[in-house]
């Protein structure tokens, strides 16, 4: 009995169907495109929408970096990574510059993304108004006639108990001038690099069976009121305390000895290259 | 005097069900009131034709069942036309047939020239948003992004339908109905629209909360100039609040007139019907 | 024989048949494979007889195989993982096609097999009458 | 040109409940000149009130033709107008005054004479003088502006009907039995208040049955009589 | 010499994985999946009829592999079928070719070809059976030659019987209404995602490779209360049903040119609701609808709960959850499900990161409000 | 040498996807075209396009009449199926087609629905002269950080048609044009082209 491995998993039937749907997503910018997502080799809700993105597009040349939570070392990036280079034996990176294809989960890199990237974002709730709205067919009309008010309505009341608004990770936005869209679970720190970004966004939902996208310099606003502005995390007068970063998503950790709050940054293939870079800056100043 | 309707509806049409050879002619349809007894389907509206003028309260009175709240959720877009046409004056949609706009075009008319007020609430409200956020949802769908102004807005508007202020964060679903029927004319009023549809606003409500519904309506067209279309199954509603009056039996208009000229000398039967049971 | 009824027998039947079936082929003439025997999967259209409309009641994994006899192309398809049956199928097929003499000399052969299918079946349906339910109990 | 000019009217009504056709009045011709005063008397059932609800579109005759001096339309026939300029009469030119008092509930006298100029597109500031002059000018008494009518008595309300009615300086005022059901103290105060109305040069046409409070005041005098006018003093019914 | 992250993810799913083999193996015993085959039918049965594919001897090897885990069974199969070419579709199924095995009315004792047990665990006591502590091989074969010395005492037939259905027999008395034959192409939702309002045949197709749990529950909770559909089951029937393909190259071939690919076992049930329904004379009638079940394998208990849920849906205006259709059709899949309950063991910690900022910020807010 | 289905059309479909994400990007698409092997009278790149993005699951329509004979082979290469123009998913408009035939085949393809934009026609076209990014049409929308030029055979009247039917976002059409030259770019809906000097 024979197990031929197919290149990238999928057969190329599927692939061609998630290809087409990309195409459309692309087309037209934060509009989630419905797609017949297969089953794939680890579970739903682990990631298979990005994967199954990932994997339609991934040819030889490639070289791919896959991030969990900023780290390139977590669990669940480890066993996409594993999968992805079992099954097309491209090269795997964890610098974000070098890297053709991004795939990630709940982070955009710190590292600006640029022209030949593709970012790859899994999404486990592709739908924006799903809170406010349970069936889809309602939600599916709300969004062919544009109708927004709800997902306002739900930062209003927030403003209304509490003052702001007190949404965490996945703060919607608006694509484009017409769609509001999931951004995945990414904090508020990385909504404003979606914006005019250079490289392109796929955005991928396996169980929701939903693909949608931003393309390169394309208009993305966080929903804010113009007296309650949008707000990112806020970090002011923290920094990492490994690289001394301060301008970046940081984790908060307790200092097992002394019990106090440190903190370090959250994309850890970033830290790691400044770390290195510090290095070569001191050792060539000892040198000079 | 040459005026131009606001809003002017012409043949529209509404059935349910596809008809048969025996009613789909429009003469001598053969109907059992609006419904035919070969194939069931029933004939809503009826080629109605009406214009509603700048200004004013144009009232439509039948019984249930003469299609009168058809006829209002078809112009409000809540359910599609089976044929007819509508026309606004309004600069960017002039010339344009409502009915054939696309859902997009249709509901950027709703958030920005409709007010709507229903007979539940439950229809016209989030029940467990604050009656400020409902307030704010019509604002926002109206393109309003600045939340000091839709709270002042709101408030005002609360203060002039009587809803204190410091309950404007409660949810309507703790309101009586009275209560609820007032958010819900502040709700349809915030974004300030030039049509306004009011379907039997005042029906399950006490006669002394009637009153004061009717009475906050009438002010408020008085002082906002606001169109509005007022069904109501209600004789004494409509000659309370409508300057013009249609009547509505079986799916048609029988009979339309100045209001007083309708109550006091009714041409049709059935108006006449009407009139005697109320006086 | 048609090709319903044949594959009925070959795949129901004991599998030496079509191996042996497929062999005195091989040994006359030249037979090239074009698809060597591969997995794949047939989607199962089902009538359902509530409305009487048709619906996908899932799949049903398939060992499919093609080869190439006299620029006749069989096809030998088969439920289940066999490798060596499809392939045998699919030459057989091909023979058929290519209307080979020896195709001929199969015919008794088969329906040989298709009796002996048939009283397998029998037996079996009379071995499960055994559990009919009588309710003929109030013959007085 | 005449103020109004009614022409060969006619009303009929059916009853369809007890299929009943009954004719209320025929052959009516009148015409009122600027500034004149008409009154017309009759026996009630005589179809007089037909007469002026004709006038005021409340009833659509089914026969003649009511033509008035309209200062927005010119000459139109009243019978014929749209709807939407029977409104715009109603609200700028023709005034209607009886002895009910058919108001919105919990609205006070002053809001009520209000609403009749901001109706017409006055401004808030304007409205609020003119009513107040209103209201003094038919001696409504001043503690009484701020209260909700439906306490009033008889005479009151009819003062503040008239207020109601003549605010906006209409062209003509149509007065349907102003006085039935009033004491006499209350039906001399109201003859002074038409009156002043007539010295302020407005139109009337006015329907009592008792007559005599009116003496001496009205131009023309009509009798109805079996559903048609008779002259009892001044001009000519059929004068044209 | 640079910085260098700390591999740590990489060596703890090796050494992960690793253990979840000495798991499997440290019981030093190891069985083959001809065994599974042979004796746990109804596992392999249900992780075929959730997967959604139909092979006997993948689903046992899955079940060897996940260590009896259903969910983890179906898995492999679901994950499995992702990597294969659908190269065929079958020539439209009709269940009356189907060779019974077993055959139940509730409606009618007396059904036309009459009731057939099969084989059932319905009337076995549940009862632990001890002696299979000691069922040896040679048991076995005693046993086994007995019993079919046993059958072939029987009374021998001519012909293989096929059993007419009871469903049909009903509409010939004019108690159903008797609905022409649909061939509309069905929508395929492997193919094309789930769309609402759903069509019949996607309706059908999501229940029959739901979850047995899951379709079970919610048939239950119908039955109950939570739902406005009781019925009677008209007919339970499990057997085999032949598979044709036509020849893929050839257009408008004919019947008797199909290939046959083989059979698969299943599962058909039919349940009558009774309903008060409109006549076309606008007349209120009590008339029976039919809900259908159907899955791989045998699983009456699925499939007669999939009927009832089919028949729910029908009647979308029923304001229970088993009749919405959005509820019952996107929470029943066992891969979907199971998916996302597990991934909330994913680390989430920019997510919560973001959330106690969030905290934060409106707690300050709040503080600044009542000073 | 064959087309290799997995690797080579992956890449042609990146090269695709880049352009289509890009309005006015030109891309090639370099799978080795002296070894065609096909004979379609299309041109290389819309071949491989085709390849790319066509199979059983969805159908096409061929502009003009003339070109009949190329929908049988390749609905045989692709395995989709024909289809009238209001079904069509692919539109193919081979060079040399009259521009009367586009323009009503542009009213008349599928433009999506508001509630599903998605199912609105692809349209592959073949430029008659090199595709390059000299002045004639300038691109602005998602995708083009200020502006793009893109020359194209296309003429005022055709522009217009796309336009109209791009008009009511998100419903509308997304364009790949295509040359001799192996060359691809793409005009989606939501780009806004306006003429030179217009």
């Amino acid at each position: 009995m024979k197990t031929k491995p197919h290149f990238a998993f999928l057969d190329e039937g599927s692939k061609k169907e998630i290809r087409r749907t990309i195409l459309k997503a692309v087309a037209i910018p934060g509009y989630q495109v419905p797609f017949a997502s297969r089953e794939m080799p680890i579970a739903r809700g682990w990631g298979t929408g990005g994967l199954q993105i990932t994997l339609s597009l991934i040819g030889k040349e490639d070289v791919l970096k896959v991030i969990d939570q900023g780290a390139d070392e977590s669990v669940n990036a480890v066993s996409i990574k594993k999968l992805v280079q079992s099954t097309t034996g491209v090269e795997i990176t964890e610098q974000t510059a070098d890297a053709s294809l991004i795939q990630s989960r709940h982070r955009i890199p710190e590292v600006p993304l640029t022209y030949k990237q593709i970012l790859v974002l899994q999404v486990p709730m592709p739908e924006p108004l799903r809170v406010y709205e349970a069936k889809e067919y309602k939600t599916k009309m709300l969004h062919a006639e544009q109708e927004y008010s709800g997902a306002w309505l739900m930062l209003f009341e927030q403003i209304m108990k509490y003052g702001k608004t007190s949404t965490d990770a996945d703060h919607p936005v608006y694509v484009n001038d017409r769609y509001v869209m999931a951004p995945s679970p990414i904090p508020r720190f990385d909504n404003p690099k979606m914006n005019q970004s250079e490289a392109l966004i796929l955005l991928g939902a396996g169980r929701e069976k939903k693909i949608y996208a931003i393309p390169p310099f394309t208009d993305v606003t966080s929903l804010a009121f113009e007296d309650y502005p949008f707000a990112k995390e806020d970090f002011t007068n923290k920094h990492c305390y490994l690289c001394g970063a301060d301008d970046v998503f940081l984790d908060e950790l307790i200092d097992e000895h002394s019990g106090e709050t440190i903190y370090q940054c959250n994309d850890t293939s970033y830290c790691m290259e400044r770390l290195n870079s510090n290095q070569k800056e001191e050792v060539g100043s000892v040198d000079a | 005097m040459h005026e131009q309707p606001l809003l002017s509806v012409q043949h529209l049409n509404k059935q349910f069900g596809s008809g048969c050879s025996k009613c789909t002619q429009l003469e001598n349809r053969g109907l059992t009131k609006n419904y035919c007894p070969n194939c069931g389907t029933i004939y809503a509206c009826q080629d109605i034709s009406l214009e509603l003028y700048s200004g004013e309260i144009l009232g439509v009175v039948g019984e249930s069942g003469s299609g009168k709240s058809s006829l209002m959720k078809c112009l409000y877009f809540d359910s599609d036309v089976t044929s007819g046409e509508a026309y606004i004056d309004d600069k960017e949609l002039k010339g344009k047939n409502l009915f054939a706009l696309s859902a997009q075009r249709k509901r950027y008319i709703r958030n920005h020239k409709y007010g709507m007020v229903y007979q539940n609430p439950v229809h016209g409200l989030k029940m467990n948003f604050s009656s400020i956020g409902n307030i704010a949802e019509k604002l926002i769908a109206a393109g309003n992004r600045n939340v000091g102004e839709m709270e002042a807005i709101g408030k005002s508007l609360l203060e002039k339908v009587h809803i204190p202020i410091y309950r404007m964060k409660e949810e309507p679903q703790h309101f009586s109905g009275g209560m609820q029927q007032r958010v819900q004319i502040a709700k349809a009023l915030s974004n300030n629209p030039p049509v306004l549809f009011l379907d039997e606003v005042t029906t399950g409500l006490d006669l002394s909360v009637q009153a004061d519904v009717l009475d906050l309506i009438k002010n408020i067209q008085r002082e906002l100039g606001i169109s509005m279309l007022v069904v109501s199954h209600d004789l004494a509603v409509i000659r309370m609040l409508a300057d013009r009056t249609i009547v509505m039996l079986n799916g048609k208009i029988i009979e339309q007139g100045l209001t007083d000229q309708i109550l006091e000398d009714p041409a049709h039967a059935y108006t006449q019907q009407l009139v005697y049971s109320l006086l | 024989m048609k090709r319903r009824r044949r594959t009925e027998i070959l795949i129901q039947g004991d599998s030496h048949v079509a191996k042996e079936f497929a062999a005195s082929i091989l040994e006359q003439y030249p037979c090239n494979e074009i698809i060597s025997p591969r997995y794949g999967l047939t989607m199962l259209k089902i009538r359902e007889s509530a409305k009487n409309s048709l619906f996908y009641l899932g799949e049903v994994l398939v060992t499919e195989a093609k080869v190439e006899i006299n620029q006749q192309i069989g096809i030998g398809i088969v439920a289940g993982m066999k490798d060596e049956l499809a392939k045998h199928l699919a030459i057989i097929d091909a023979a058929y096609k290519a209307k080979l003499p020896i195709t001929n000399e199969w015919e008794i052969r088969l329906l040989e097999e298709e009796q002996s299918i048939l009283k397998k079946k029998v037996k079996k349906q009379a071995a499960l009458m055994e559990t009919k339910v009588n309710f003929e109990t109030m013959d007085i | 040109m005449s103020m109004l000019e009614v022409v060969n009217l006619g009303k009929t009504f059916t009853n369809y409940h007890l299929g009943i056709t009954r004719q209320a009045v025929h052959h009516i011709h009148f015409q009122v000149e600027k500034g004149q005063f008409i009154g017309i008397v009759g026996k009630s059932g005589s179809g007089k009130s037909t007469i002026l609800k004709s006038i005021y579109r409340t009833y659509l005759p089914d026969q003649g033709n009511i033509f008035f001096d309209s200062e927005r339309f010119g000459r139109i026939d009243v019978t014929q107008a749209t709807e939407r300029q029977m409104i715009y009469l109603r609200k700028h030119e023709i005034g209607y005054v009886s002895q009910f008092l058919n108001v919105m509930p919990r609205t006070t006298s002053r809001q009520l004479v209000e609403k009749e100029l901001l109706e017409m597109g006055e401004s808030a500031a304007v409205a609020k003088l003119e009513a107040e002059k209103a209201l003094t000018h038919f001696e409504l008494d001043r503690e009484l502006w701020d209260t909700f009518p439906n306490t009033f008595s008889g005479g009151e309300r009819l003062r503040l009907n008239i207020a109601m009615a003549t605010v906006k300086k209409p062209r003509l005022l149509l007065l349907d039995e102003p006085t039935a059901s009033l004491d006499n103290q209350s039906k001399i105060k109201v003859r002074q208040v038409i009156e002043k109305l007539k010295d302020s040069g407005t139109t009337l046409v006015g329907i009592f049955h008792d007559i005599e409070f009116m003496e001496n005041l009205c131009d023309q005098v009509f009798d109805m009589h079996s559903k048609q006018l008779a002259v009892i003093a001044g001009g000519s019914a059929d004068e044209s | 010499m640079g910085y260098v992250a700390v591999k740590g993810g990489t060596k703890a799913i090796e050494a992960s994985i690793k253990r979840l083999k000495y798991e499997r193996l440290k019981g030093q015993d190891s069985i083959h999946v001809e065994t599974i085959l042979a004796t746990m039918r109804g596992m392999v049965d249900q992780v075929m009829s959730e997967a959604s594919l139909y092979d006997p001897y993948l689903a046992a090897l899955a079940i060897k592999q996940a260590e009896g885990s259903m969910e983890e069974a179906v898995f492999l199969l679901r994950a499995h079928r992702s990597t294969l070419p659908r190269l065929y579709y079958s020539q439209t199924m009709e269940t009356e070719n189907m060779f019974v095995e077993r055959r139940i009315s509730a409606s009618f004792k007396d059904i036309p070809g009459g009731q057939l047990l099969g084989a059932t665990y319905d009337y076995t006591h549940r009862l632990l059976d001890f002696q299979l502590i000691e069922e040896t091989k040679s048991d076995i074969e005693q046993w086994l030659s007995e019993y079919e010395q046993e059958v072939n005492c029987s009374n021998p037939q001519e012909e293989v019987i096929y059993f007419p259905k009871v469903v049909d027999y009903l509409r010939e008395e004019g108690l159903f209404e008797t609905n022409p034959l649909e061939n509309t192409p069905p929508d395929d939702i492997t193919k094309k995602s789930l769309q609402f309002p759903a069509s019949r045949s996607e309706r059908l197709q999501v229940l029959t490779r739901g979850q047995t749990g899951a379709v079970t529950s919610l048939g239950y909770a119908s039955l109950r209360g939570y739902g406005q559909v009781h019925p009677t089951v008209g007919e339970v029937r499990v057997g085999n049903l032949p598979i044709y393909v036509s020849p893929p190259t050839e257009e408008e071939s004919e019947y008797e040119d199909d290939y046959y690919i083989g059979e698969v076992k299943l599962t058909e049930v039919e349940s009558f609701v009774p309903v008060m329904k409109q006549n076309n004379r606008n007349k209120k009638e009590l008339e029976f609808e039919i809900g259908y079940g159907i899955c791989f394998g045998q699983n009456e208990t699925k499939a007669i709960a999939m009927s009832i849920l089919d028949q729910c849906l029908d009647h979308p205006e029923a304001p229970y959850p088993t009749h919405d259709e959005e509820f019952v059709l996107l929470h029943i899949d066992s891969v979907e499900s199971t998916g996302f309950i597990s991934h909330l063991k994913l680390p989430h910690y920019v997510t919560f990161q973001s959330k106690l900022d969030s905290v934060r910020g409106v707690k300050q807010e709040v503080e600044k409000d009542e000073n | 040498m064959q087309i290799d289905y997995v690797h080579d059309l992956q890449e042609v479909y990146r090269k695709i996807l880049h352009s289509m994400s890009r309005p006015g990007t030109i891309s090639t698409l370099k799978i080795d075209s002296e070894q065609q092997d096909h004979h379609l009278p299309c041109n290389h790149a819309t071949f491989l396009t085709m390849l790319a993005l066509l199979d059983a699951e969805v159908s096409f329509h061929v502009v003009s009449e003339e070109h009949h004979n190329l929908a049988n082979q390749l609905a045989e290469y692709t395995l989709a199926r024909h289809a009238s123009i209001d079904e069509a998913d692919y539109v193919l408009v081979l060079r040399g087609t009259k521009e009367s035939e586009i323009a009503d085949a542009i009213k008349k393809c599928k433009i999506g629905t508001l509630l599903d934009p998605q199912t609105s026609a692809t349209w592959i076209l073949e430029n008659n002269s090199m595709i390059t990014n000299e002045k004639k049409f300038i691109l602005t929308g998602p995708g083009v950080q200020h502006e793009v030029n893109l020359h194209l055979d296309w003429n005022k009247h055709l522009l217009q048609e796309r336009n109209e039917r791009v008009k009511e976002y998100p419903l509308g059409i997304d364009l790949v044009f295509t040359d001799d030259y192996s060359h691809i770019a793409c005009i989606p809906r939501t780009t806004t082209v306006v003429m030179e000097g217009m």
